[in-house]
């Protein structure tokens, strides 16, 4: 796995270099240097994914190191794609970790703030649950003008998320329904 | 998607309309490929010659915002032709599947009548006032006989049936209209109906792709309506190779809109309750659709059952009979209100919303008129938002003409997990529930959303069991289990396939679902996904089908892959599958049979196949319509549900560069308007525009203008526009120029292309350019979003905002 | 010894051929070892296309800088190369037989630069240049696919002139028995009077006519 | 062995770029684009092209070209800009150490840690494919261009996987295979498509250059499509490999022997050595 490419290169030259000042200074012809093969140094990959993308549901194959992702392509049993990927599909690997510009940490803007701040998440979820709670009870309609039973906030608002999984979409829709939230959006609306 | 994408290779002829899939969804195009080179004809039909019209062998340019005039002329084609060529069409499909012989009230009037509107309207042609901006449907409704089954003529000659009301309601619309109102020469829209009408024949097939060209208009559930209304004419619905497939553009779009984060329905599209609905029982009567028809199936009726089990998996041993199984811990919205993103923000915007929870998604780009939705956020208290990366939403404040000294909202921007940084399901377009897995991991604290769901879940059952609060017993009597430290993924999956509550064990079926509280299912839609481990024990999960991986085509090799992932319903790939075969139970299509039924099999017969759509026996042998979901069991040409008709009628978008070449109502009678000062209009804003995506950007860009092999490949944003439009404003390709709408303005490049050409529609010339709409102020790449152009208008029926026509001009730097 | 000895080469000109020279050497070796395939390993990771271009530019200023410093020297050298008459020709005529056998029948007296060296000399200044402007336009690199390829080969064609006139330039003060002195000329600056009446008689006639030593 | 090809069927790429994304993906040219002030270096040029040309981190990109003949209808014609991997190849016969060289399955590897960075493949390129970034003092340069997926380490074909671009075709418009069987394929789609209409149809690289292991299916002639009509190893690029270094061989030969024999006649004759 940790065969260093140049240190390769490097014994195999000179090998081949000394043989050719001895013995084939005559030749017309150069000897050709051709690369000599060695294994694969990243895996094809082995967890299968599907693409964040488009709804197309293409198969993907990511290939990852001590947890950090070396190559992802499509995945070749996929019925919908059988391996195929465009140009959003075949650049997945930049989504990884390792793009310099994932979220890493939780940011805070206070209020009329010019900067994010780095918070902890308890501290984060603690104050979100506090204000959801403050925001929520200031507002709550639990009868309406008729007098009907109605338990609902309009003074908070969800949106997303077709970018999650379907268990993530389905506890944020029980979460948001048992908080009384009507203003409840995503994605397809658009 | 009716059927799925392996399905379209299926096909005879595909029509891409209102869609791109070239480049839109270029890895599913595939399917496309191969259908050509069985043969099949690729029809495009754009505004824009794309790449998808690259590969088509035939491209119809169509003036955006005008599908239902060109559909309706292509009907109109079809319904002619039937009169010279019958054999060539199938009706038996047409008369036994359809409501083409049902009977109209005969108070019903059309737009050929009255002069653009249908009958019943409160206000007059072009009304302005929202509250008259609607109709009253008494006159749109089926006769019917004493024991309330609706009057069919299945002559199809009587004046009032729904057959002969299209006839004459399309009649209008000849190529010479069609040309005038789309600005598709004349030639050109024969070509296209003569080459899908070919598809009318039994053993044919043609498929409809649509996207976001379709619905994002002022009347987008009509233009559906009306592919749907040309599909079951050729009797296309149903079959392989066939069907009306919206092609999805979220990898999770239909999976949330299964879950129904929307707020008119809950999971598994059940209505959500209103504030008249005073018990269970009021409510599932205004919700549970009714037919007094025996032979209708009307699946629906099941509703109580599947509110009940969705009640039992929220509250658990907390949801009893006596309290109408928690029913009342739900919100209620109030009675004809609208809550959707429009409104939402419009609310916003009043100071009515104080906090905002945003998941992935970052309307600071994709929302219409983003101009004022970004200001409307200056307004709220808080806002979370939770993402890979810093999105214009979650840097609002940061915009640039923000005043950010004087925003006080309080931001939360919680850094998540991409998808294989986690586990779960996502649902593609095909329906199909496909499970993904954790390979690698996050960066730094990112998280998924999974957990920090469950963590402000768990911290406001302890807040409000701690302090109380108005009803907080709709918080501390969920039943939140899934888990002390990060919740289980595999719990959650199983509660929404739901229990047997008596034996405990997963369901197996939505068939069995019960009503009496003694089944869950979060989703009744996706009960038979995650079943017990000996009911699916190959899986590489056992017991959760999504996972499955086997290769096998299925039955009849026609690509079902009937084992690979789940399905829903029921891992039915194909659906309204009772449509695809003729009285007897026998394939329209022997080639390519979806179902069949089988009299030898078993001890009386029995249906061979995909999943057969309701079981039962063919209708030959006494066994229901073959449209189960709906009420009468009969799919339907005339839809009486619709806000602004049940006939498809063409209107010009809100804003149009010409009058309605149909009638003098010039736009949809029906959709809502909220801000009538900000109406462009053709004297000062000449040109059509459209926004649209391309094959290397994604949706609001939160994702790939972070991503720099992307970003170089498409790395500005553009407008496209025609080389005689060019000429006109001396623009030279390449420069950057200013597009300009009521709402706002984008500084863009100028591609000059000769894939726009201004439309000739019947002597008179329109301009029509295209803005790319993915850049926003964040990110690596940063540019001027199309949406600050749109408008805050929204189809009438699901208030889906106008993207794709609207007017602008467009002028040099 | 130092008695009837006569400067032939003063030291700037001395100092200049050698820098020149050495330059050369570098050059060409660097230079082979592209047109060598068999060599062409020694150029991985391009030492030698930069030690090339390090002595490129001594190749080429050092004779600038001489030039600048002593124009009148440029002049006189230019034309010593552009000089040509009879007696050239009958060198011509003359020089095998008196390379291969010592007999120097029909030798005409030569000044300061015999014929063949004025040849050398010529081809230095010719070649020189060639191989400083197409040099220079390679190094540049932003000449069209076909021009780069002419200057390559201009840059080889010079290579082959000058490396092959190189081996006989070196063979004959090296190892020529005839041709010894010339190689002291240019170490020491210094030949003997014989050396000098016998391969450069007009120069020696020159330089003792005007001030009976040289200068 | 069988040699191997590439077939890439233009009227079938639908130009998504996959193709041009996954070459950087497998090839590891991933650096990080180089920013002015958080914007990209790269601009929209009025086209969808992009970038702008190939580069050392750009082995493969998608060609554009709207084509309307007067009167006719208007076509998108997507091309694969990338090495051709020729059979008579302009840069094998000028590398000056054969660190481009013929694959045994007949395409043109490459081995960059031998490369010396001397551009002559670059100018011998009928296609212009090659490029380097160079150090404009130093001289230091690798030059770069598709392996075939070849590099050390990232040798799919040693590992039986067809090249990155193939694979992540969507429409199978890029096919990998043995050569005489793409060939053959290859001629029955052209008879298909002139079937169809397009009277142009035409395969090329069939016999160009020796063959290409790069070929493609058109549906009109090469130059509507950027492509030369019949690509040519130049003059130039064969008088180096054929006259320019045989003449030098030559010169410097035939100058050692006269000198040889010089000195060897000269000795024996007896020459004086010249008195001091």
């Amino acid at each position: 796995m940790s065969l260093n490419r140049r240190d390769f290169i490097k014994a195999s030259g000179a090998t081949v270099g000394g043989a050719l000042l001895l013995g084939a200074m005559g030749e017309s012809v150069a000897l050709a240097s051709p690369i000599k093969p060695i294994p694969l140094k990243k895996q094809i990959g082995e967890t299968t994914t599907i693409c964040p993308y488009d709804g197309s549901g293409c198969g993907f194959l990511v290939a990852a190191e001590n947890g950090k992702v070396v190559n992802i392509e499509g995945d070749p049993e996929h019925p919908v794609n059988r391996g195929a990927a465009c140009a959003k599909g075949a650049s997945l690997r930049q989504l990884s970790a390792d793009n310099p510009w994932r979220l890493s940490k939780v940011l805070y803007r206070a209020p009329a703030g010019n900067e994010w701040e780095e918070k902890e998440w308890d501290w984060a979820l603690d104050k979100i649950a506090r204000n959801i709670k403050t925001t929520r009870d200031a507002s709550f309609i639990e009868t309406d003008g008729k007098g009907n039973v109605v338990n609902r906030t309009e003074a908070i608002a969800n949106l997303g998320g077709s970018a999650l999984d379907n268990e993530e979409c389905y506890l944020i829709c029980k979460l948001n329904r048992a908080l009384g939230v009507v203003y409840l959006e995503h994605h397809a609306r658009l | 998607m009716t059927n799925h994408w392996n399905d379209i290779a299926n096909s005879d002829c595909v029509m891409a309309i209102g869609s791109n899939p070239a480049e839109n969804h270029p890895a599913a195009f595939g399917h496309i490929t191969i259908a050509q080179d069985r043969g099949a004809k690729l029809i495009s039909i754009d505004p824009r010659f794309t790449r998808t019209s690259a590969k088509a062998d035939v491209y119809a340019p169509l003036r955006s915002g005008t599908d239902i005039a060109f559909i309706n002329g292509m009907i109109k084609y079809v319904l002619d032709d039937i009169d010279n060529n019958p054999d060539n069409y199938n009706m038996t499909y047409i008369t036994e599947y359809t409501n083409a012989p049902y009977l109209v009230n005969p108070d019903y009037k059309g737009p050929a009548d009255l002069e653009g509107l249908f009958s019943g309207y409160a206000g007059v042609s072009n009304e302005a006032e929202n509250s008259k901006r609607k109709y009253n449907k008494s006159t749109w409704q089926y006769q019917k006989d004493a024991t309330g089954v609706p009057i069919r003529d299945m002559t199809l000659q009587d004046p009032n049936c729904v057959f002969q009301l299209m006839k004459k309601h399309v009649a209008r619309y000849t190529p010479e209209k069609v040309n005038a109102v789309c600005g598709t020469p004349v030639a050109t829209f024969l070509e296209v109906c003569h080459t899908f009408a070919a598809t009318g024949q039994k053993g044919k097939s043609g498929t409809i792709l649509y996207a976001m060209g379709t619905t994002q208009h002022t009347y987008g559930t009509q233009n559906i309506r009306s592919y749907c209304l040309l599909q079951l004419l050729l009797a296309n619905i149903g079959i392989a190779g066939g069907g009306i497939n919206a092609m999805r553009g979220e990898s999770n779009v239909q999976g949330s809109t299964d879950h129904c984060l929307l707020f008119h329905i809950l999971p598994g599209y059940l209505k959500v309750p209103v504030d008249a609905d005073a018990t269970l029982a009021d409510y599932l009567k205004r919700i549970t659709p009714t037919s007094s028809d025996p032979l209708s199936l009307n699946w629906w009726k099941n509703t109580n059952k599947y509110v009940v089990s969705l009640l039992k998996a929220w509250y658990g041993d907390n949801a009893t009979k006596d309290n109408d199984f928690g029913l009342h811990y739900l919100p209620k919205m109030e009675s004809g209100k609208d809550y959707s993103h429009i409104s939402l923000f419009e609310a916003m915007n009043d100071g009515i919303i104080k906090g905002l929870m945003c998941w992935g998604q970052n309307p600071a780009v994709g929302g219409p008129n983003s101009n004022q939705e970004r200001a409307a956020m200056d307004k709220l208290d808080w806002m979370v938002v939770t993402d890979l990366w810093k999105t214009e939403t979650a840097e609002f404040w940061k915009r640039p003409d923000a005043d950010t000294a004087n925003i006080n909202t309080e931001v939360f921007l919680l850094p998540a997990k991409n998808s294989w940084e986690k586990e779960g399901s996502v649902t593609n377009s095909s329906r199909w529930m496909q499970w993904r897995y954790k390979a690698s991991d996050g960066p730094g604290e990112a998280e998924d959303d999974l957990w920090m769901t469950d963590q402000l879940a768990k911290r406001l059952m302890k807040l409000y069991a701690e302090e109380g609060g108005p009803s907080a017993e709709s918080i501390t009597k969920m039943d939140w289990n899934y888990g002390a430290g990060h919740p289980d993924v595999h719990a959650v999956a199983k509660e929404i396939n739901g229990y047997d509550l008596t034996t405990g064990k997963l369901m197996n079926s939505f068939a069995n679902l019960t009503a009496d509280g003694s089944t869950s299912s979060g989703n009744w839609l996706y009960c038979n996904s995650y079943v017990e481990p000996e009911a699916e024990p190959d899986a590489p999960i056992p017991g959760n089908r999504s996972s499955r991986r086997s290769l096998e085509d299925g039955p009849f090799n026609i690509g079902l892959y009937s084992r690979w992932a789940w399905c829903w319903p029921v891992n039915r790939r194909i659906i309204y599958n009772r449509a695809a075969v003729d009285l007897d139970g026998n394939p329209w299509d022997e080639e390519h049979p979806v179902v069949k039924w089988n009299p030898a099999a078993g001890t009386s017969g029995a249906w061979q196949g995909d999943v057969i759509d309701g079981g039962g026996l063919p209708m030959n042998q006494g066994g229901h319509y073959p449209f189960i979901m709906k009420s009468d069991g009969h799919s339907s040409l005339f839809g009486a549900g619709m806000a602004e008709g049940p006939l498809p009628e063409h209107y010009e978008p809100w804003e149009t560069p010409v009058d309605n070449a149909m009638s003098n109502q010039t736009s949809n009678p029906a959709f809502k308007i909220w801000h009538p000062n900000e109406h462009g209009t053709s004297d000062k804003y000449p040109i059509v525009c459209s926004t649209y995506r391309v094959c290397e950007q994604w949706q609001g860009g939160q994702m790939t203008r972070n991503m720099p092999w992307v970003i170089e490949a498409q790395p500005e944003a553009f407008v496209e526009m025609s080389e005689e439009l060019a000429a006109e404003k001396n623009i030279a390709n390449g420069e950057k120029v200013i597009v300009e709408s009521a709402r706002g303005k984008v500084n863009v490049v100028a591609l000059v292309t000769k894939r726009y050409k201004p439309f000739q529609m019947n002597g008179k010339s329109v301009h029509q350019v295209g803005v790319v709409w993915h850049w926003g102020y964040t990110g690596l790449s940063t540019g001027d979003s199309a949406n600050l152009l749109t408008p805050h208008v929204g189809d009438a029926n699901t208030m889906i905002p106008e993207y794709k026509a609207f007017l602008v001009d467009v002028k040099k730097v | 010894m130092t008695i009837n000895k006569v400067e032939k080469y003063r030291k700037p000109i001395r100092i200049l051929h050698w820098t020149h020279a050495f330059s050369f050497v570098i050059l060409f070796l660097t230079g082979l070892v592209l047109f060598i395939p068999a060599l062409g390993f020694l150029a991985e990771d391009g030492w030698t296309r930069f030690a090339h271009r390090i002595v490129a530019v001594i190749f080429v200023v050092a004779p600038v800088i001489y030039s600048i410093l002593d124009p009148s020297a440029l002049v006189r050298g230019l034309k010593q190369a552009f000089s040509w008459d009879k007696d050239d020709l009958s060198w011509v005529k003359a020089a095998p037989r008196y390379y291969f056998t010592g007999n120097e029948k029909g030798m005409p007296p030569q000044g300061a630069m015999n014929t063949g060296q004025k040849a050398w000399w010529l081809i230095v200044i010719i070649f020189g240049v060639m191989f400083a402007i197409t040099g220079m336009m390679m190094w540049k690199g932003t000449a069209s696919a076909s021009i780069s390829q002419w200057l390559v080969l201009i840059h080889d064609i010079s290579l082959i002139v000058t490396g092959t006139m190189f081996l006989l330039h070196i063979y004959l003060v090296i190892f020529h028995p005839k041709m010894k002195g010339s190689w002291d000329a240019m170490a020491s600056g210094k030949i003997s009077v014989e050396y000098a009446k016998a391969h450069h008689g007009k120069w020696y006639n020159e330089i003792t006519k005007g001030k009976g030593k040289g200068s | 062995m069988a040699e191997k090809a590439i077939l890439y069927d233009a009227t079938k790429c639908t130009a998504c770029r996959g193709c041009q994304v996954a070459c950087k993906q497998w090839n590891e040219n991933d650096e990080f684009i180089p920013t002015i002030q958080n914007g990209v270096n790269s601009t929209n040029r009025g086209s969808y092209e992009n970038p702008i040309d190939l580069s050392p981190q750009t082995w493969l990109k998608m060609r554009f070209t709207e084509v309307e003949p007067s009167g006719g209808k208007l076509r998108w014609l997507f091309t694969r800009q990338a090495c051709m991997h020729c059979t008579d190849a302009g840069c094998v016969r000028v590398c000056p150490n054969g660190s481009l060289y013929h694959h045994e399955l007949g395409f043109v590897a490459y081995n960059k840690d031998t490369c010396t960075g001397c551009g002559y493949c670059i100018d011998a390129c009928p296609f212009s494919v090659p490029r380097y970034t160079r150090n404009i003092i130093t001289g230091f340069a690798k030059m770069d261009k598709c392996t075939f997926c070849t590099s050390q380490g990232l040798d799919r074909i040693a590992e039986g996987i067809e090249p990155a671009c193939v694979k992540t075709c969507p429409p199978k418009a890029l096919r990998y295979g043995n050569r005489n069987d793409l060939v053959a394929e290859a001629k029955s789609r052209v008879q298909v498509l002139k079937l169809k209409g397009y009277s142009g149809a035409n395969l090329y690289g069939e016999n160009e250059l020796g063959g290409l292991h790069v070929m493609y299916i058109l549906e009109d002639s090469p130059d509507v499509y950027g492509l030369p009509v019949d690509p040519q190893i130049s003059g130039l690029t064969a008088a180096w490999q054929n006259v320019v270094q045989p003449v030098g061989w030559a010169a410097g030969g035939l100058m050692v022997a006269v000198l040889g024999l010089n000195w060897l006649v000269a000795r024996r004759a007896g020459v004086n050595k010249e008195t001091k």
